[in-house]
């Protein structure tokens, strides 16, 4: 009855000595090609093209922008949506957006000043509790967009209008002044201290900044579970079948979110000198981490960039802004050419990739 | 038949909305056997796979392991179970490179303290492996094995799920119409394949609509029809006409065949 | 009965207070008081938005610092058509007839005050000052242009259109910059404009937190000393800047007693109609503005920090 | 040498006589499966069920928001909301974002305002100037998009900063009393009028906002332009293959979407009386018509959802914040519970779907 | 050989970063004819016939059709030349239905006022033409005419895009592996269905890794071999053993093959 099993499989004969050569095609050598493909392997390098150009143009316009402290002072004006742009890249990683960031570090620091002024807590211990109040706040983030599968973006909405309000509620609205602070509880500043090397005033904060960008990069790039934040964003259902636990993943990114949110609190603390609810960073900080990250190169479909490209989007808008506003005049106008760099940015960053493709 | 199934269902149901793409389904895998399961498009055997390996849960039936229930709450659990599965959409991340994707969920970590500690991935132990399996495949057109799946041609992608599902088998590989997008040489190479795994003692269940393929290697075929099982056959006992007939309706098999 | 008090925001610490201060008088007078406030400094909207629940509900009146003088007049005429007594605090409308009373301060006084002290205190130095002007937000709400313009007339600058700012020709000025009116803004702001020109010796804000922001970024480059910061408000927390030496005047308002009074007004007004009178030779009811300053300069009225304290406001 | 070519088909003859039954399942017919499966195929139908258990609770918690003019009130209050969300709508349906609807609102009614009294223009050419203002600011936002290839988000970003800023620029901050606008250029304020069947005030805005969301959702479900929107904006490379032109769909829907800013900016002209650059709706009427949107069902991802269901979604918020003030609840706690009830109303919407499934 | 070749490309070259998809390839389709490709994976089939409907521009080299040189810019462009393509990853928009798919880019409007002026989709007569076409490839599983892709078995997503260049192609209708996800009877119907084709005049481009298929329909087989074309064969001139050995590089063609 099984006359014709075997026949099927006769034209297979074919195959013996069948050749397992690959291809070799000529590689193009010119120099420029050569940047290109280089420039293609390594996305986060063009953000950092449009830097350069950006600064040697401000540099050219305004004689003053090449001191040091000049570019001090961008560095260190940078360093919160740097941290924030660390938590928001984790999370537009995984397809997500935060919106919630810079109200969860607003909230964070004013928990840690009031923990240490209304009840007396050493101020040590109001860090810390501070630092778990901001990762349980992305917790209850991570929690919604994986378990209750939500949309990333109306959580974040929510929880932005819920611990911005919260915010108010509980701090009554009411600043702590930077020289009590200072007198007794200047761990709470700590971040803001600075060293001076060559008479350049660098803040902690930056190296804290550039400590958790490289901390990340690796994290990212070399252990399992930057790997599979990647997946996560690429094909949440691919990487499901493929064996990453998705939602776990989530939550940890979310809840990683929250706590960097803290710690940018905390920086908020040291680099302002008083805790005030109503700083604009809780206002502004997700619209500034997330225009880093977009600069940076970050797909905000997932999956795709990364943390240093952030880095550089973050240092690209500070330059901008800086820049700006010492050779313009208006802050209208600032506004206003701020908004048309960002567009150029990106479309330079995208014109570079596209004729290395 | 003396020997216990090694995998069993019982009654499987999965209803999508108004569609039913698993109708009080049974299902039987011996030990060290290699299961084809035939059926027309639609009629629900990438349903019934994926119940097995833990990617649907259906909405009512039991699963048994060697013996014992199971319920596979995520592809994880299955795979924990020693259950590996390629799924017709392949379950790939396309903006990773073939190694992240060959190990993804189960990475190697350098050895000494950048491993323990730092938790650093062994890359070029990951690459090594990645490229001896794609080898042995024959899927010698890959021209860098940091390439990203998603500059992969169709076949290539085939052949990493392949490489993946076999190379980290232990209980049972499932390969949902392995073969469909590959070449000559390439379809031979995942059908010795399959005989290897087997002869590693791992059951193997092979969704294919290549007739040819299913009776050259299957040691039993599960004939899939309108979402639930029509007749288990033995490839030496009917011809492949028999079973086209089955499985499109056109001949019903005698009882006999059914209890097979 | 019931009020309504819709604010220009609820996150600054003036309305904040504002609104408590509403609120102890409404308790006191057996009076429901239900707040609103717009989302951001110029959000008109949102008032009108108030305006409508307020007459939805049934409230006897609305005591509103109106975010757009101009543009929120049609729905405080809808809301007075229906019935209730509409008071305009702080901040007069456009025209200041349109609500049934004003009470208010005078911020173009206000910022008068601190330019004129800064004026007479910088002396010849006057003539060659770096002046930072530390505002709020770039859609210019009244407040800002009133408070920023008052200033530079008050320290002898000619002003532009007054009913703009950032249109001076002054050299003096060094820069205008925006804070949103708090502590990182401020900050940012002197920092961006230091770069700009490290000489600057006169900084005038918008407010006290905007005050504290730019004596943060001063300290950091070890000029707190040798740079006068005026600011604007007389809230405690900027009295006592005033008493450490951060600020070095700032023009004190009243927004507890105003929005007391309003509530008392509207209480008379749900008892039997009584609507309240402006002030002697104004057209409006003038809470009044002190300038608080510990080093008073001549010619300039003024008081200490101490009663400065007694007097502020939260 | 052809010897192996007709046997490989033997096994076809299997065919003869093969059946085309198509299996027939045995269907659910409980009164709750028939619910679930109703509002499966009818999704916009769980936000009106949100809506309307919201409506029922503000009832019972406030004796006055029954009352005609509050459901009236509630419905003047969202139409510019409503009617920016229609812009929204189409923009994210191709999954995009338009951060700039807001700004091109302002603009546009600050044109209008402008053109009338500035350069003593007749109102009805003013009013016609500024739409085409708006489409054209649309039609900016698509270019980059679809022809420099750059994210939305971004593009949209920088256009908000700049369209922002001339606002201010232009107008030098000044506002257009209502008085002078009712005396000398009536038209400006048409939508504000109103028709009072039963002593119910209902504004033309309201109808405006009714119409549009009709044309709207008979033109992406029953015309092939509508059909190419969701095409585009679920795959856009397969709709590119399919024969479906991208990049024109894509300026198409932007471009639009500008011009519905400008009418919302026209109906802020009738609504407010007066015109002025600083309303708010410039800063937050991105954040409420995505709001908006996403209550209604409208996946980010583009694709999915319908326009009806961002109209429901629009009514939800409307009824919330007019709810909760009539309430009385204090600003803060406002946001908070609204931030909170957006969440909710998203989560029980998932809910619902899930159970169906 | 006297005809002109209906559709003919020359030096075809497409580089994606390191990777040389097609190498100075060449092409010729005749007017009526069945054409296969034929070659391993990642030879570059699918990038030739991409570059011949317009889905990528070829970095260089040259297409005619009927003689005149062309360049699409895009499928559009392609396909209102007459050349309609069923891809490898089949281009259809998953949340839509199969009626909305068929007929994306084209769609029928009501007659009358509501089509002309208010450009009113017919549906009804959409979904009948979906629902016909869908049925001569033997498609019955279908439950549903509004089912959206998504929900569909990967075979009846196959099935639909088959149907659907089938019926609109005017010219030149390309298929890429149509058969690659279809059972024993749908891959039947589709052979069938090409043929139908044919016979309407229509030369048809196959691209199939299944040689009793390709040897079974075709007129002439294309063997396609690391980017560039390796030679043409008549498939009563060689047998299926052949062709794969030239394919796989087992055996080298001589030169009177090549010529073909
Ligand atoms: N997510 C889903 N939602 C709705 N219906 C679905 C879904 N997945 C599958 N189906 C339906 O269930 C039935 C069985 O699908 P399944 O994928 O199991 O078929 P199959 O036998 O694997 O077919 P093929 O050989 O074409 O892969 C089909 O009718 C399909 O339309
Ligand atoms: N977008 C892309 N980016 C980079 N490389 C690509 C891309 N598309 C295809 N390639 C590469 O080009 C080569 C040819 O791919 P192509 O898809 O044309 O092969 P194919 O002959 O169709 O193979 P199959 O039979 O497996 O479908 C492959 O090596 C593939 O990896
Ligand atoms: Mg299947
Ligand atoms: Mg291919």
């Amino acid at each position: 009855m099984s006359s014709d099993t075997k026949t099927a499989a006769s034209y297979e004969e074919g195959l013996q000595g069948a050749s397992d050569k690959v291809a070799e095609f000529q590689e193009q050598k010119t120099a420029l090609k050569r940047l290109q493909q280089w420039l293609h392997m390594t996305p986060s390098a063009v953000p950092m093209i449009v830097l350069v150009a950006a600064v040697i143009t401000f540099g050219l316009l305004s004689p003053n922008f090449f001191k040091a402290v000049t570019l001090s002072t961008i560095l260190q004006q940078i360093a919160i949506v740097g941290i924030l742009g660390c938590a928001q890249s984790l999370v537009v990683l995984t397809a997500g957006i935060d919106l919630s960031v810079g109200a969860i570090a607003v909230f964070s620091s004013v928990l840690m000043g009031q923990f240490t002024f209304r009840y007396g807590i050493p101020a040590p211990l109001a860090i810390a509790l501070g630092l778990t109040a901001g990762a349980a706040m992305g917790f209850a983030n991570g929690w919604l967009v994986a378990r209750i599968k939500l949309p990333p973006f109306i959580v974040t909405l929510g929880t932005w209008q819920i611990i911005l309000a919260a915010n108010y509620i509980y701090s009554a609205n009411e600043t702590i002044r930077s020289s009590e602070i200072a007198q007794h509880a200047p761990a709470l500043q700590f971040w803001g201290y600075s060293i001076q090397p060559f008479g350049v005033k660098i803040l902690y904060a930056v190296f804290l900044m550039v400590a958790l960008v490289a901390a990340l990069a690796y994290v990212l790039r070399h252990t399992a579970w930057g790997r599979h934040v990647y997946a996560v964003g690429d094909d949440p259902e691919a990487a499901e079948l493929a064996g990453v636990r998705t939602r776990r993943v989530l939550i940890q990114v979310y809840t990683l979110a929250g706590l960097f949110c803290a710690v940018a609190g905390w920086v908020m603390i040291g680099r302002f000198g008083s805790v005030s609810p109503s700083a604009s960073t809780g206002q502004l900080g997700n619209i500034q981490s997330i225009t880093a990250v977009v600069i940076g190169g970050i797909s905000l479909f997932g999956g795709r960039g990364s943390i240093v490209g952030m880095f550089f989007g973050a240092l690209i808008v500070g330059v901008f802004e800086m820049g700006l506003k010492m050779v313009g005049t208006d802050p209208q106008w600032t506004f206003f050419l701020i908004g048309l760099l960002i567009i150029l940015a990106v479309a330079v960053d995208q014109w570079i990739r596209k004729a290395s493709a | 038949m003396t020997q216990e199934p090694l995998l069993k269902a019982h009654g499987l149901v999965k209803r999508y909305g108004r569609v039913t793409a698993l109708d009080q389904c049974d299902f039987d895998l011996m030990p060290g056997e290699i299961l084809a399961v035939i059926g027309d498009n639609g009629a629900g055997k990438s349903s019934l796979i994926k119940a097995l390996s833990g990617a649907i849960q259906p909405d009512d039936g039991q699963i048994t392991l060697e013996g014992r229930p199971v319920r596979f709450a995520s592809p994880l659990d299955a795979r924990s179970h020693g259950i590996e599965c390629v799924y017709q959409t392949l379950a790939m991340s396309p903006a990773l490179s073939i190694a992240d994707n060959m190990f993804m969920g189960r990475e190697l970590r350098k050895p000494g303290i950048m491993g323990k500690w730092f938790r650093k991935l062994d890359r070029p132990a990951m690459e090594k492996f990645a490229r001896e399996k794609l080898t042995e495949l024959g899927l010698m057109t890959i021209q860098n094995i940091n390439q990203t799946i998603e500059t992969l041609s169709g076949g290539q992608r085939q052949g990493v799920a392949v490489a993946r599902a076999a190379a980290f088998g232990s209980k049972v590989v499932i390969l949902d119409e392995p073969t469909a997008a590959l070449g000559v040489k390439e379809s031979r190479r995942v059908l010795e394949l399959i005989r290897d795994v087997r002869s590693r003692g791992i059951p193997i269940i092979l969704i294919s609509h290549n007739m040819p393929h299913v009776f050259e290697v299957a040691d039993r075929i599960h004939i899939h029809r309108l979402g639930r099982r029509l007749c288990v056959i033995k490839p030496d006992d009917y011809s492949m006409s028999d079973a086209v007939a089955f499985m499109t309706g056109a001949k019903v098999p005698e009882e006999a065949a059914t209890a097979a | 009965d019931s009020a309504c008090l819709i604010t220009k925001t609820d996150t600054n610490p003036f309305f904040v207070k504002m609104k408590e201060g509403a609120q102890a008088k409404a308790a006191e007078l057996g009076i429901e008081l239900k707040s609103y406030a717009g989302r951001i400094d110029g959000d008109h909207e949102s008032q009108v938005s108030a305006i409508e629940a307020c007459i939805a509900d049934g409230a006897k009146g609305i005591l509103i610092t109106a975010s757009d003088t101009k543009a929120i007049v049609d729905s405080v005429q809808a809301a007075r058509d229906a019935g209730l007594l509409v008071i305009a605090l702080d901040t007069p409308l456009d025209p200041i007839d349109a609500a049934d009373a004003t009470f208010a301060t005078d911020n173009f006084k206000a910022g008068e005050l601190i330019g004129q002290w800064a004026k007479a205190t910088m002396g010849d130095g006057a003539e060659s000052a770096k002046i930072a002007m530390l505002d709020l937000g770039i859609s210019q709400p009244s407040v800002d242009v009133l408070r920023d313009q008052g200033f530079l007339q008050g320290f002898g600058i000619e002003l532009g259109d007054p009913a703009k700012w950032g249109d001076e020709t002054d050299p003096r000025i060094v820069g205008h910059e925006v804070t949103s009116g708090n502590e990182e803004g401020g900050l940012k702001a002197m920092e961006t404009l230091l770069a700009k020109d490290p000489d600057i010796n006169l900084v005038y804000t918008i407010n006290e937190p905007a005050a504290a922001g730019a004596y943060e970024a001063l300290k950091a480059v070890g000029r707190e000393n040798d740079v006068l910061i005026v600011s604007v408000d007389g809230g405690c927390p900027g009295v006592q800047n005033v008493k450490e030496g951060a600020i070095g005047a700032t023009s004190q308002q009243y927004p507890l007693d105003m929005a007391a009074r309003g509530i008392e007004a509207v209480a008379a007004f749900a008892k039997d109609g009584t609507k309240p009178a402006p002030t002697e030779g104004k057209d409006f009811v003038d809470t009044g503005v002190q300038l608080v300053t510990d080093k008073p300069a001549e010619g300039v009225e003024s008081i200490d920090s101490a009663k400065g304290g007694e007097l502020c406001w939260g």
